[in-house]
């Protein structure tokens, strides 16, 4: 099993999640999350003083995939979550040695 | 001059002063975070234009003597104000040179005053999350000056009170409108209307869930409202006396009805009765009894209360159905509360209220009914058109649409340089990436320079 | 009619209108996010039923004349109040025909119809989180007639003010009660804990952290109630004239009093002085004060805020040792305060105050102190039974308490269909996953049918 | 006495408390989500705290004959107020035996009570985050004795009102100060000057981020303090009269104007035209016309709100510049605005209004312009010098200041052992580890022994 | 050393970290989060607009624990936060190559 | 690649981000977390009735890394988010198969 972890701007959340439900990704763990890169924040002004916010709002999504499926999702993900403007996120996967489903104890591939 | 209902007029002053900050939280409870303090602070920036405008010709306009054969009052009569000033000293307990019935002009000025400032705020919720705030601020003071002045001079200024020659709904048609139907309530859904459309729906309309971000801030403004109008509604006796007390229970009444309509009728089709609705009852059946608080007996107000209520409920839908996004519903309570409420004057009016007169179903026949529709359309045509244009104009000279990337980034950040709230427990107020501070203004650059991208 | 007199009744009127909206935020604060908006429509939809039920025959139960051997007053009287319209007309500056002392009566039903308002809505605070919405409606009902009605009789009809022949507290038993200790706070306190025993404790009491969701909404809602508590109670002088004056003065030092001697409690036992406490101490001084407000000096407002303060702090912990769910505490501080300032009149009530006769401090021997505790605990006694009764009456009937699911959920999802605040960042407004709106009303299956589970 | 004057005295005094709970949400949204607590509790304490010494002896103090050579009022003579107690009973209609002017001393002492309270509330937004909540207590009870007391004396005691000699910039130095530019507003921006440099700056100021948490919360307050202060200003006029009238209009005018003035100075420096600004804008100008509103033509209030708003927005910059954390403004609100409208009257004010006199650029000369810069002064002088004392040597003694640990954590759960929000959808009320809630007192120990660290 | 992940219901916080406290587990970490899955959530309305609110509040917990502690830990978790009913969540390992505490620089199973 | 999860004193993100941005490590994902460990929470006290808030803010850090770099990133964030008390958090590292940048496309390396 592995673990893919992406991190994408909110907006693309509904996108990204339709387009992995035609791979058969049926569940995620999504968790608000702020991001610094290359895409720079914005100014707020205070009365008159000026704070520059550095750490822009993104989604991090959390899905446990089968192995073979692996690089299709990641490749979805990155279709669906790209708009070629700075800051669209990055897509990392990590192995996973074994998932259980809580409610039935179901291990592995019967667990996602 | 009489000091009871001085006192009187002046605590509703403060009152009505009181609606549109609470106007602000009402509204700016409904949109998403992201825009919140752009939509307060277009009820804040009205007070502010149309405040200033109100001392230096806006009374004037409404209360002057007529000019343009009865269009409006003469804008150089008391502009400024000044003709007003003037006391008997202390010897004299500072009585009031100037009168209005038993009240100083002044007074009369300030509870007027305010009446021009919800009204203008009013409009604002039509174009929720999308509007310019600078071109907002341009419009108020022309929509001010061209459509609300002009008709509050029809509806509100009376033969002899401030000046001789009044407005002629009030003098001529003799519309029943005792505290603004049609000149606030009317008016504003008129303008709602046609802004919402010169400005378009917002992106994602009908497709993102743009639910409210913060329906206690909702019920906070409902309630600073609802405490508000009684000032709004029981202040248009401009005396303390028994018109303003029966005006009082009714105001009460018909938004008590309207609140129960408007959650039954969404018990019933949606199977919840929500707080949104609880809140938007209170606001339906104060827009409605508004014109007809005294004219009507408290039953008369309970059933007035009640149809709007299920009629707003009802009508909120409109939107969905022809695809105009009046983003919170300018039309759908206050265009249609305060029509429920004009013309059902001509219906349930009762001889027996202090300033009543018999309507259709107490056997006093059509004639107010159609006093009350003609004083209805002839306000809702003239702030459509009006309105229309004014918008559009503006829309073409300096723009009053924001762009797409700073709509879906919010107005907060792009416009305003802010953001709302700040919760986190854990970055709050901590140092984050970047996050210098620059306060010394000599040797800043301007923050709108710094901006390079919002659009996450 | 006096115009000042009828100004500063009318303007208490919305004063204490404006009491339960803030009660709403008050308690709203104080539970978890998930029932915020399900605790203040408790109190808004009390404030619809009973406004309108008031206008039909609530207040015609209250201040007509004795009927049932003085239980109550004569429902049919004021039916609908028209009774009570009538003005002399723009030429006789719309006095009232119909007056209370110096009033029009119109005023004096507005004034008390907040009043019936509140302490309906008081009670909801026993309850939060459990009660089925529909059922509170029909209690708030039932309970404003057979309970609020009576003893609003008892105690506020004085004989010759609005009818002839009034209640029994007020003109034979001769409690003092300026504002409503007993017919407010002890009916409000007692019908708590009735409603509390019938409810049941909530899920997890005891073992999971209840606390304070937005503890800035509960000081708003602590402001908005101390401002409006002065229509309350200066407003019960029913003019403005030095009693009126007197009662303001002592309702501000008795709450500060009160705020103090809550704070230092806290300070001295937990460690901490809270915000919550010193929101808190303020209602609790408002609550005692109330009774006595008129028959008290400055200095002994100051005693009877402070203690009040300290033990409505002491009294708030019973409910762990008696073990009952009295949620937001209307017993240990409307209960108890009532109490406290009801009897408290028997000990530091002075001659020299307008309403006041000298207490067992002053000398003036323990004829008051019983007619105090005599007049406090029959209310005490027929609201606990009247409210028990209904309130099984209902559970067993048509249901009163929520399923445990829907209470683990949260009510204002369940029951409201609605989040109260949408503060992410992220998510906030963007398309979630399968967040599709259904917005016409007239091809979509209703709301309820959709809900599956919502017991995460 | 006159019972429509009356009305509006206690309706203002009722407006005014409201002011307190509205500073603490200004202030309160304005610091970071951690201390709003702490925040809203200097107000609430502040009400609590002076409102008993007023009853006490403040009210003597500040309205009793001249002792001490003029320095202050005899705190002896109405010591308890219940020299001021007494009404011509029910038959007199409880008309009040002493009187100031045509109102009862009562509405008087209840409405120059709250003056009090919101001088002393308006400090504690100067040390924001960092104070010892015990001090602050202690503090505000001796900067109402030493400093306030005695300048309300000064400035508010006319001769022949409440007492025969009264002080001596009302009576003798002939400042105009209508409602108390000098001895609000300049004496709590520079007792808040003073303050702040006693306790130096917030640990991480200039580096750290400590923008706002909550601005819909500022914005409420700001709402509420513009709605209060008609009470503040027209309420001063101590009659419903032509003069009330007067102020109310230059009250609201001035305001628009100054928030106008301060959102295209922020427009023009930094790009963005801000809610926080608007909100600053409001109180400025509300600061500034306070002294100035019973002086000035309409036009000249819009000049004087103008004036405060653009050199107050300029103002709140200074303190980054000579390095002095004043953490909320109160010296760039409320000291710059004061004075602006205190030496403004010099030169705007004119004849004709009710109150005023020619100013300078009325052709009326220098002569009212140096009293009113010398009143200005004195109490500027007189509060900077003793507020330095009072809290140095407060700080030497029990300590003013936390210290670091508890600063960085966060005042409120330090401090009050509260948190402000639990708006965690997922935590909020479940339990979480560890969260065993101890409910019976006597077997638990003290909250402040458990406290272990909460510096993360 | 291994990382297990936990995505459970809120309200069995409590249970679930009791249950591993007897297996020596004392620290944590804890983030909010949204699941989306077969559970369904649930409509809302706003004045007559319905919107399904699909993403259900979840926890997720971190766990840094011992290689051989492992399997017995998940067992616990998976026990102390079952409901039985439609989503309990999942529960994940993966592979951990070092830790380390910040206070000490103590590495590995000293670092937990 | 690596991926680094450090979880630390909210106060020290920025000195950790300034500290990791010397290494060449521009980017990261930050997200809100409580801890549950050895440092214990505080007492709140509402209405008389006591509460043990035993959950800590934290920030949780997220870096993709180059192998090479692991530990010397490691043992800088150590260093610049100790304060030497309890409570300052742990650093843990966990293997990446493949990380690709959104926007781009760009695979491993070239997506960091
Ligand atoms: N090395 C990294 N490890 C983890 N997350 C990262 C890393 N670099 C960037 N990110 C995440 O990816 C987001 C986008 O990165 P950024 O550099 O702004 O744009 P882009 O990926 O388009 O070049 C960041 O906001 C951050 O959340
Ligand atoms: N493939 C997955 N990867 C990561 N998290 C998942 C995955 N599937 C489900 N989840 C998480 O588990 C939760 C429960 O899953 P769900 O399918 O609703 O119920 P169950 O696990 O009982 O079948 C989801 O809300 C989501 O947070
Ligand atoms: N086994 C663990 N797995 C994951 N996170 C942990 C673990 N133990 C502790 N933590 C996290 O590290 C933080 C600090 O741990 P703690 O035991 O309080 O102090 P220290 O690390 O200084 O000994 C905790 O708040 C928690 O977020």
């Amino acid at each position: 099993m592995k673990l893919i972890t992406a991190v994408i701007k909110p907006h693309k959340l509904e996108d990204v999640r339709a387009a992995v439900e035609t791979f058969g990704v049926t569940g995620m763990t999504v968790t608000e999350a702020s991001g610094y890169g290359r895409q720079k924040g914005h100014t707020e002004v205070y009365r008159g003083a000026e704070y520059d916010i550095a750490l822009i709002p993104k989604v991090r999504l959390e899905m446990v995939i089968e192995d073979d499926e692996c690089d299709d999702i990641v490749g979805v993900i990155v279709k669906s979550a790209q708009t070629g403007r700075i800051g669209d996120g990055k897509v990392w996967v990590t192995p996973v040695e074994s998932v259980v489903r809580v409610r039935t104890g179901d291990r592995d591939a019967d667990a996602v | 001059m009489n000091s009871g209902d001085t006192a009187w007029v002046l605590t509703s002053a403060a009152l009505v002063l009181l609606m549109t900050p609470g106007l602000a939280l009402f509204y700016g409870g409904m949109v998403r975070s992201k825009t919140v303090l752009n939509m307060m602070m277009m009820s804040f920036g009205a007070i502010g234009v149309v405040g200033v405008l109100w001392v230096l010709y806006g009374y004037s306009m409404a209360f002057g003597d007529d000019v343009g054969g009865g269009l409006v009052g003469s804008p150089t009569e008391l502009f400024g104000l000044t003709a007003l000033m003037g006391t008997d000293g202390l010897e004299g307990g500072f009585v009031s040179k100037e009168l209005v019935f038993t009240i100083p002009s002044m007074a009369f000025v300030a509870f007027q005053a305010v009446f021009a400032i919800i009204t203008v705020a009013l409009i604002s919720g039509a174009i929720a999350d999308r509007a310019r705030f600078g071109t907002w601020m341009v419009f108020t003071a022309i929509w001010a000056t061209v459509v609300y002045f002009p008709v509050a001079h029809w509806v509100f200024a009376f033969d002899g009170a401030e000046s001789e020659v009044g407005g002629w709904i009030a003098n001529r048609l003799l519309t029943i409108d005792f505290a603004g139907g049609t000149a606030v309530h009317i008016n504003a859904g008129a303008a709602g209307l046609a802004l919402a459309l010169v400005l378009g729906k917002r992106v994602g309309w009908k497709r993102d869930p743009m639910r409210p971000h913060n329906l206690p801030l909702v019920m906070i403004g409902a309630g600073l409202l609802w405490f508000g109008w009684f000032g709004f509604n029981a202040g248009s006796a401009l005396a303390a006396n028994g018109q303003a007390a029966e005006v009082f229970v009714n105001t009460l009444v018909a938004t008590c009805a309207a609140m129960l309509g408007w959650l039954v009728t969404e018990r019933v089709r949606d199977g919840h009765a929500t707080s949104l609705g609880g809140a938007s009852g209170v606001v339906a059946g104060l827009v409605a009894i508004t014109p007809a608080c005294s004219a009507v007996s408290p039953s008369g107000a309970i059933v007035i209360g009640a149809v709007a209520g299920v009629l707003c409920a009802l009508a909120v839908g409109l939107k969905y159905r022809f695809g105009y996004d009046d983003s919170l519903d300018v039309v759908g309570v206050h265009l249609v509360g305060g029509i429920v409420g004009t013309v059902g004057v001509g219906f349930v009016g009762t001889a027996i209220a202090s300033a009543g007169v018999d309507g259709l179903l107490y056997g006093g026949g059509v004639d107010q009914l159609w006093r009350q529709a003609v004083g209805a359309g002839a306000v809702l045509a003239y702030s459509f058109v009006l309105t229309f244009v004014i918008g559009y104009a503006l829309q073409r000279t300096i723009g009053f649409r924001v762009d797409e990337d700073d709509e879906a980034s919010g107005l907060d950040s792009v416009v305003h340089g802010e953001t709302a709230y700040d919760l986190h427990q854990t970055f709050g107020g901590v140092r984050t990436p970047g996050a210098a501070i620059a306060t010394d203004r000599a040797t800043a650059p301007a923050g709108a320079d710094k901006k390079e991208s919002v659009e996450a």
